[in-house]
């Protein structure tokens, strides 16, 4: 055990555990959303962000993009990036509604039921861009599909740079954008949520559908809109993904969504607040964890960490908002 | 997909020559990128023979264990149970290896690894069970001889606790002894490396050893790169593999990998040539060795071999030159180390350039 | 004409509720409806807000048929129902709930002025406002499900059962507001146990049994029908 | 085309139903004689050679697996579907770690009965015993049951009064703990290495085993299903008794029923010791059979595999969760020739199982109500729901 | 139509003199939600037998005194007492056991069973059957001669079979689970007749008319066998009929023994069928007396009441 190192550089364990954590509370706000209107855990939203890394992999391998590009390019293509990814996980996320969920919530079905369905679109998912895309189209774009089992590179956009160092602490340029994009989105989506007219239209549908109807609330846009929500915010999960570790894999949603999914459990989950908190808190955790540890021992302390704060809070950190309180 | 290599196979069995073998691996499913060179190689060392000749025809099934032992074990009681098999060629992994061993060895069944390497798969006193590849202890003893000649300071190990990299990284820890500045251990489908990256630089090593495979390795090294650490970066065999550097995206740059497999041009004979006019690609990790193992039964056959124990003896006796090495058995069924060839590779770009063979120390 | 329920049925499952009722309701009145446990008043109120489906007969509502329009637009052109069981919003805040009210309404001075107006009504509502919903007493929930409902200023205001589970004095207080919002303009149609409220403050009401109108008159009429006044009035 | 499936469904479920009527109407002793005849005809399976029906068996493909491997899978998954069923469709906790429980069984008769174990041998230097020395098989029967309970027990004490979906994930971190301490403990599992020569009935593995030998299968088959049988017969017995009822109470609402004099803790918990003791057991089966494990095989996946076949079948009847896990186990066995499309294939079927039959495929009859009733009630009300 | 109702706020007969013996007994109890103060130091105490009311305006903290008495809620301070035994900081269940049973404001049965297994949970909290003893059923009982498996086949394999187990039944005893079960069974069926939706006792609960539902709840709760019963709003969205029907319920209720506390707001029902009332306003108790004294006294008419002419 190496507590030596953790106290040591406490500062920097901090600052890498929080741009990791970053991620995770992207991710994390599509899972709260949805959980918050619907009670559904959407377990293919790991495949939502999945989808999104695909594109931005395919945008720049369609521009020929190479490593360490001029930086006005590097904008544009990250500008570019955010919005294919934007559309292409805000698309996958809407269409899992269609597809699946729609037909369950005609027919009334309890939450195991979306459950067991989500899991089963994101096997599929996962099986379609690491296996039938792969041979179908493997031949024509080996780039993109011809190893996504596996891993697949992207270019380094912008390369990482020290761009200040206090206290023993370094911030690179790219920790610095990561935190701050997730940041502001999820300030955003909060005031969106919590603040507008629409917002009020969520929270209702998710509190008491039918008066919600009554209220004059369409509740099919509502859901359709979370999910949307929901997508983009996983888009923007992706390009900063893209643009951080440069790498994607057909596999990757899983253990990502795993975390993201219990950063948003210990937040607090329907509270979008509660995913921000919990994804930082998470990756704190784990880095931490692993530095204390081994890294392989990371996964074994996030879940502890989960279980030891459920059991004095169990509703997460901060508490569920969006979702109905017990009657 | 179940073809057979060639060959119709009813009468095979039926003359005075020829016979039915088993090949079994992950041949689909994550891992099968690792183990579809061997079975290529194997199928195309059949296959050769087969069309050379015509009265003596070799069947070979396949058997998909996804790298499983809990998928393995019952094919392994199929193939025991059914008397036509005289011999097994796997396992690929050394997982399933180990879990079927005792199985083929009640029935009498040879087994041929190609590319099963964990140390104590020979350590124990099996009576059926030979590999045509080197164990992970030589080849870390070949990397800790590179390690040695490169002068090697403080080296930073880190496996990802799969049993394939924590075994060749526990090997080499042993060989390299004060050497060892710090290590780490990762898990699989990892994707942050940050506590690790701090570790290495904490360790201020000027060498990175990685025990695993490409999904975890190319994100790490990039990741290493990106975060300013110049340490050169070692791995094994799992990288020999051309995703590690294009998964990496530059990032691997320079890096070493090592692997028991011959340069294209050294490889003997010309089955190079042959494997990538049947495959349209290099062989890659253990197509020879593939190769090897069936050429082996295809050998035994032509002995006039016909009895799973006379194939068995025969293989325990076998002294012949392979693709990929001189092929003798110990009387553990490991090769002689002495015999096993271990590369060195430097990545430039995507591609694996041969850098020297490392010589056991 | 404001509505008029044309041969309604409604069922749940195999059991149908209501077994083709008409009804009409004219602009400026109120219209009281009454009838025993599961006569199938909510059920009425619910064919008309859209919360239920037809299985036959036709709804108009201001000269348009709204059978198949969604709930959410029926609100829209002014239909707002109060719904039996009070049916707060329990995670927001009480302001946050009479907000909702308000939803489909753009004004923004009038739905201040009707806050205003609301809290008025219910000081009870305004000493609570930033508490939950959900943890309001039953009648407490009771006030804010009318005033939301009032929040909306529907042309043809629905009140399933306004009085349950209050206090006699406030059930003094609901029904001096419904003639109060009345007088003011909107039409309401109300359903009540209390029968002998309903029908005093009344115009109309009709009477309904198993899904089936039974009667109708003016308030005062059925107020001393004596067969009304034996099964629902609890005079003998 | 989904038209066209939905009304295939909609007959051969209307053909089921009558099965199910008829059946129901039999008279006691042809029920009875008719279960006497199911049960032999399950254990003459292994044997499957009636002609027209051999087509079943999955060796009955070149590259195909010993039937009665894939027999004895099938029996192990059927136990598995079993305990989980009591845990998410009796007591309706979502269990996601199923898979630890499995694991802990699994390790407890490797850790004792197998002499490559680091705690057999700390054992034979400690105590100066021969080093053939292990824990009996029996006794490692014991030991995996009471392991799998106590840990049902430890994961449930903290958990259980966590509301359902945080349970889920609380679960799921579990079995991912299970399996990673697996990994990582190395001195104590081996660690990555996994540990050889698990004992069976007879003893370590060895070619001079008589009957649960290395090579045939069908003993190890029959012993299993011998397990599975008194499992359901005990498992009946809780569900049709004043536990079953509580249960199904909790199920409905914890609150009330609290307020009526059940302990909603106490049941939840012995639904999970009792799963677990299940699922624990289950592992028992598995390791000894196979004489082999490493923490591979005790992947999250699995977890939801285990989920996904008791849902699938129909859960909170225990022929559907049977059925369920028959069916998962069986399908990739027998059509190998989809081995890379199975995940895909699996996929699909589970959502297009779950949009055509969210009950499951052989749904309780409560259940299967519940579900009708709440579908009807959504097809009545408008479009916007 | 019975003569109490023509004239409800006139005094009622008293049955008996109340027996002084307390049944419960809550003594300064405080209960504080943040800011929001439920229950201010209230006492009062229900006697064995008697019908006590419990009413105030809305929110005054009626529901919130029962979430106290049956350990949903804590309170911030004071104690409960049942029989001199301290109530507070049990859990739901235990207190259930004490013999304190409740219905709910809003309807909260047990949906998909029916109606019979509804009330069967609450007679369970009397039995003892648990997980090991309903798996291997090893605890057995010495059966009543009624309680025998009955011979009843006129000869051949069958009439032997039952012998047997006659036999073995005689000797070995029933297994406490079997004898539970019918107990279970047989009481739960009573119940449903006693409250009178016997005619229904197979339909799951969801399904029955509102009606029905209320009844139901009180059957369940009177399964656990309490000793007091608590009724939250039990009249809610009744008409004047079937109040009346409701009210010879709760009076054969008390006849059997039961005490009952009743929150309710129907003023007629109060008044007719209550011992005594007790008046809660903000949280605190401002009246507790004979229905008629408090029916007339002044701070209820102007908390609670209003202008007298709407009792009517
Ligand atoms: N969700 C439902 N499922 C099945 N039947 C229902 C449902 N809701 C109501 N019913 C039935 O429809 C009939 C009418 O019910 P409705 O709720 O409209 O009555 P109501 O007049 O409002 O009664 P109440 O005074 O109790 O509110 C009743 O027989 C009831 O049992
Ligand atoms: N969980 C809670 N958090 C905050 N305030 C609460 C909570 N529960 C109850 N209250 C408040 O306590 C007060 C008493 O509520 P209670 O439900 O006991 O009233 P009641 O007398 O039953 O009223 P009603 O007749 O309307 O049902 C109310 O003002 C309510 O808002
Ligand atoms: C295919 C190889 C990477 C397998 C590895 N050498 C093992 O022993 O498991
Ligand atoms: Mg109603
Ligand atoms: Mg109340």
């Amino acid at each position: 055990m190496n507590f030596a190192d953790l106290f040591g550089h406490i500062g920097q364990h901090t600052v890498d555990g929080l741009s990791k954590g970053a991620i995770y509370a992207l991710i994390a706000l599509g899972y709260t959303l949805v959980y918050g209107v619907l009670r559904l855990i959407n377990f293919a939203h790991s495949e939502v962000f999945m989808v999104g890394t695909f594109a931005v992999l395919g945008l720049w391998t369609a521009f020929g993009v190479q490593n360490n590009p001029p930086i006005g390019q590097a904008i544009i293509f990250l500008v570019l990036g955010l919005i294919v990814a934007a559309i292409a996980s805000g698309g996958t996320a809407l269409a899992i509604e269609r597809i699946a969920y729609r037909p369950l919530r005609r027919k009334n079905a309890p939450p195991l039921i979306f459950l067991i369905t989500a899991i089963g679109l994101s096997l599929v998912l996962v099986e379609i861009f690491g296996l039938v895309l792969p041979k179908l189209l493997g031949e024509a774009v080996p780039s993109i599909f011809g190893r996504a089992r596996i891993i697949l590179g992207m270019p380094t956009i912008i390369e990482q740079k020290t761009l200040f160092t206090v206290l023993n602490t370094s911030i690179t340029n790219i920790q610095l954008i990561v935190f701050v994009s997730a940041v502001v989105m999820m300030a955003m989506l909060d005031w969106f949520i919590n603040r507008t007219r629409y917002g009020r239209g969520v929270r209702a549908v998710a509190q008491n559908p039918e008066t919600a109807a009554l209220m004059g609330v369409n509740q099919e846009r509502v859901i359709m809109l979370i999910f949307v929500l929901g997508g983009i915010m996983a888009g923007a999960a992706a390009l900063l993904w893209s643009m951080r570790f440069g790498f994607t894999q057909s596999s990757i949603g899983f253990v990502l969504g795993l975390k993201a999914f219990t950063a948003a459990v210990l937040g607090g989950i329907g509270n979008l607040r509660g995913a921000l908190l919990g994804g930082l808190f998470l990756g704190i955790v784990e880095v931490y964890g692993a530095t204390i540890f081994a890294s392989n021992w990371e996964d074994v302390i996030a879940f502890v960490v989960l279980v030891i704060v459920l059991m004095f809070r169990p509703t997460g950190i901060l508490g569920e908002s969006l979702g109905r309180a017990r009657a | 997909g179940c073809q057979d290599a060639g060959g119709s196979g009813d009468n095979t069995a039926s003359g005075d020559c020829g016979g039915k073998i088993a090949i079994f691996g992950a041949f689909t499913g994550d891992n099968a990128g690792l183990v579809l060179p061997s079975l290529n190689g194997a199928k195309l060392a059949i296959k050769q023979h087969n069309d050379a000749n015509a009265d003596c025809q070799i069947e070979m099934v396949e058997f998909d264990t996804q790298g499983d032992p809990a998928q393995a074990t019952p094919v392994a009681n199929q193939v025991a149970g059914d008397t036509s098999f005289l011999g097994v060629i796997g396992g690929h992994f050394s997982g399933e290896s180990d879990a079927t061993m005792p199985v083929y060895e009640a029935a009498g069944l040879v087994m041929v690894a190609p590319s099963a390497t964990r140390t104590d798969l020979t350590a124990k006193g099996n009576k059926s069970f030979f590999r045509v590849v080197g164990n992970d202890g030589t080849q870390a003893g070949a990397v800790a001889t590179y390690l040695k000649s490169q002068n090697a300071q403080r080296v930073f190990l880190i496996d990802d606790a799969s049993a394939y990299g924590a075994g060749i990284t526990a090997e080499l820890t042993k060989n390299l002894g004060a050497t060892v500045a710090a290590s780490d251990k990762i898990q699989e489908r990892q994707s942050q490396f940050e506590a690790t990256i701090s570790k290495i630089k904490a360790a201020n090593a000027d060498f990175v050893f990685y025990g695993g495979y490409t999904r975890e390795a190319a994100p790490l090294v990039r990741q290493m790169r990106g975060a300013g650490v110049t340490a050169k970066f070692i791995g094994p065999d799992g990288l020999y593999d051309p995703a590690f550097p294009a998964g990496a995206s530059g990032g691997a740059e320079g890096s070493i990998i090592t692997c028991p497999c011959l340069p294209a041009d050294k490889a003997g004979g010309t089955f190079t040539a042959d494997y990538q006019a049947a495959y349209g690609q290099a062989p890659g990790s253990y197509g020879a060795e593939g190769f090897d193992a069936a050429q082996i039964f295809v050998d035994a056959f032509k002995d006039g071999k016909k009895t799973r124990a006379e194939i068995l003896e025969y293989v325990k006796n076998y002294d012949k030159q392979g693709v990929s090495k001189y092929i003798k058995f110990a009387e553990n069924g490991d090769v002689d180390p002495s015999r096993v060839v271990i590369w060195s590779y430097e990545i430039k770009g995507t591609a694996f350039e041969p850098l020297q063979e490392l010589k056991l120390s | 004409m404001l509505l008029e329920l044309n041969d309604v049925s409604v069922s749940y499952g195999r059991i149908e509720a209501l077994h083709g009722i008409s009804l009409t309701v004219n602009e400026g009145e109120v219209v009281a409806l009454i009838g025993a446990n599961g006569a199938g008043k909510t059920t009425t109120m619910r064919a008309i807000s859209g919360t239920r489906a037809l299985s036959g007969g036709r709804i108009t509502f201001d000269g348009e048929d709204i059978s198949k329009l969604r709930a959410d637009l029926r609100v829209v052109r002014g239909l707002c129902q109060s719904p039996e069981g009070r049916q707060i919003f329990p995670g927001m805040t009480v302001l946050e709930n009479l907000d909702m009210g308000a939803y489909t309404r753009r004004d923004h001075a009038g739905i201040a002025a009707d806050l205003e107006k609301v809290l008025e009504l219910f000081p009870r509502l305004r000493e609570r406002r930033k508490q939950a919903g959900g943890t309001l007493s039953g009648g407490e929930q009771q006030m804010l499900a009318v005033g939301r409902a009032l929040m909306s200023r529907p042309k043809l205001l629905l009140l399933d059962e306004p009085s349950m589970g209050l206090a006699p004095m406030i059930i003094q207080q609901i029904f001096d507001i419904i003639v109060e919002i009345n007088q003011q303009g909107t039409t309401v149609l109300l359903v009540e146990q209390n029968a002998q409220q309903a029908l005093s403050r009344a115009h109309r009401a009709y009477v309904l049994e198993t899904g089936r109108i039974v009667k109708e008159g003016t308030g005062q009429d059925l107020l001393h029908d004596p067969s009304i006044k034996e099964a629902y009035l609890g005079v003998a | 085309m989904i038209d066209k499936i939905r009304d295939l469904d909609r007959r051969r479920a209307g053909a089921l139903h009558s099965v199910g009527d008829r059946w129901r109407a039999l008279p006691k002793w042809q029920r009875g004689l008719t279960f006497v005849a199911f049960v032999a005809f399950i254990y003459y399976l292994p044997l499957l050679g009636i002609p027209g029906l051999t087509w079943l068996r999955t060796d009955s493909i070149s590259g195909g697996s010993n039937w009665a491997g894939v027999l004895f899978t099938c029996a192990v998954y059927v136990l598995v579907a079993i305990g989980l069923n009591v845990v998410i469709g009796l007591a309706g906790l979502l269990d996601l770690g199923y898979i630890g429980f499995f694991a802990i069984g699994a390790y407890a008769v490797a850790l004792f009965g197998s002499v490559n174990s680091p705690v057999v041998k700390w054992f034979q230097a400690e105590f100066d015993l021969p080093p053939t020395w292990a824990v009996t098989w029996a006794i490692c029967a014991f030991i995996a049951l009471v392991m799998a309970l106590i840990s049902g027990v430890i994961l449930g004490w903290p958990t259980l009064r966590l509301r359902g979906d945080y349970l889920a994930i609380v679960t799921l971190g579990f079995g991912e703990i299970i399996r990673i301490v697996a990994r990582n403990m190395e001195g104590v599992t081996r660690g990555p290495q996994g540990i050889s020569a698990i004992p069976g009935p007879e003893g370590p593995p060895s070619p001079d085993n008589q009957i649960f030998g290395l090579i045939d299968i069908k003993p190890w088959y029959w012993l299993a299903i011998t397990v599975v049988l008194l499992m359901v017969f005990a498992v009946r017995r809780l569900e049709n008794s004043r536990v079953g009822r509580s249960w199904l109470a909790i199920r409905e609402d914890e609150d009330a029923a609290a307020v009526m004099g059940v302990y909603p803790f106490k049941f939840k918990l012995w639904a999970f010791a009792i799963g677990a003791a299940l699922g624990g057991f289950a592992g028992f089966l598995f390791a000894s059979r196979y004489a082999f494990i490493d923490p591979t095989q005790f992947n999250v996946n699995l977890s939801i595999l285990f989920v996904a076949m008791v849902v699938v079948g129909g859960s909170g009847n225990m022929v559907g969760v049977s059925v369920g896990a028959v069916l998962l186990a069986y399908l990739p066995e027998r059509f190998r020739e989809i081995a890379d499309y199975r995940w895909l294939a699996f996929g699909l079927a589970m959502v297009l199982v779950m949009i055509l039959r969210p009950q499951g495929l052989i749904p309780s009859k409560r259940r299967a109500r519940e579900l009708k009733d709440r579908a009807a009630e959504a097809e009545e009300a408008p479009a916007h729901v | 139509m019975s003569d109490e109702t023509n004239n409800p706020v006139a005094p009622k007969i008293p049955t008996q003199p109340v027996p002084a013996k307390n049944l419960l007994e809550i003594d300064d109890v405080t209960l504080r939600f943040g800011g929001v103060v439920a229950l201010n130091g209230i006492s009062f105490e229900i006697k064995e037998g008697e019908i006590l009311g419990l009413i105030g305006p809305n929110g005054a903290g009626k529901t919130t005194c029962f979430n106290v008495m049956t350990g949903v809620y804590k309170p911030t301070s004071g104690a409960v007492r049942f029989r001199g035994e301290r109530v507070t900081g049990r859990k739901p269940h235990q207190i259930s056991r004490l013999g304190i049973s409740r219905t709910f404001q809003n309807i909260r049965l047990f949906p998909e069973m029916s109606a019979l297994e509804n009330v069967m949970v609450g007679t369970d909290s009397r039995h003892k059957t648990s997980v090991p003893g309903a798996l291997f059923r090893l605890y057995r009982v010495r059966p009543k001669e009624e309680e025998l498996p009955q011979v009843t086949a006129s000869g051949g394999i069958v009439r032997t079979w039952q012998q047997v187990r006659r036999g073995f039944a005689k000797t070995f005893g029933l297994s406490r689970h079997i004898l539970e079960e019918r107990a279970a069974e047989d009481k739960a069926m009573e119940l449903l007749r006693f409250v009178g939706i016997a005619d229904r006792a197979n339909d799951e609960a969801r399904n029955l008319p509102y009606g029905y539902q209320r009844r139901l709840e009180i059957a369940r709760a009177l399964g656990t066998e309490p000793k007091l019963l608590c009724l939250d709003e039990p009249a809610a969205g009744f008409n004047p009929a079937e109040k009346e029907e409701l009210l010879g319920l709760i009076r054969r209720i008390r006849d059997k023994g039961v005490t009952v506390l009743l929150i309710e707001h129907d003023m007629r029902l109060v008044m007719g069928v209550t011992d005594r009332i007790v008046v809660l306003e903000f949280g605190s108790k401002i009246a507790d007396g004979r229905p008629e004294e408090v029916s007339r006294d002044p701070r209820v008419i102007a908390a609670y009441l209003g202008e007298p002419a709407d009792a009517a």
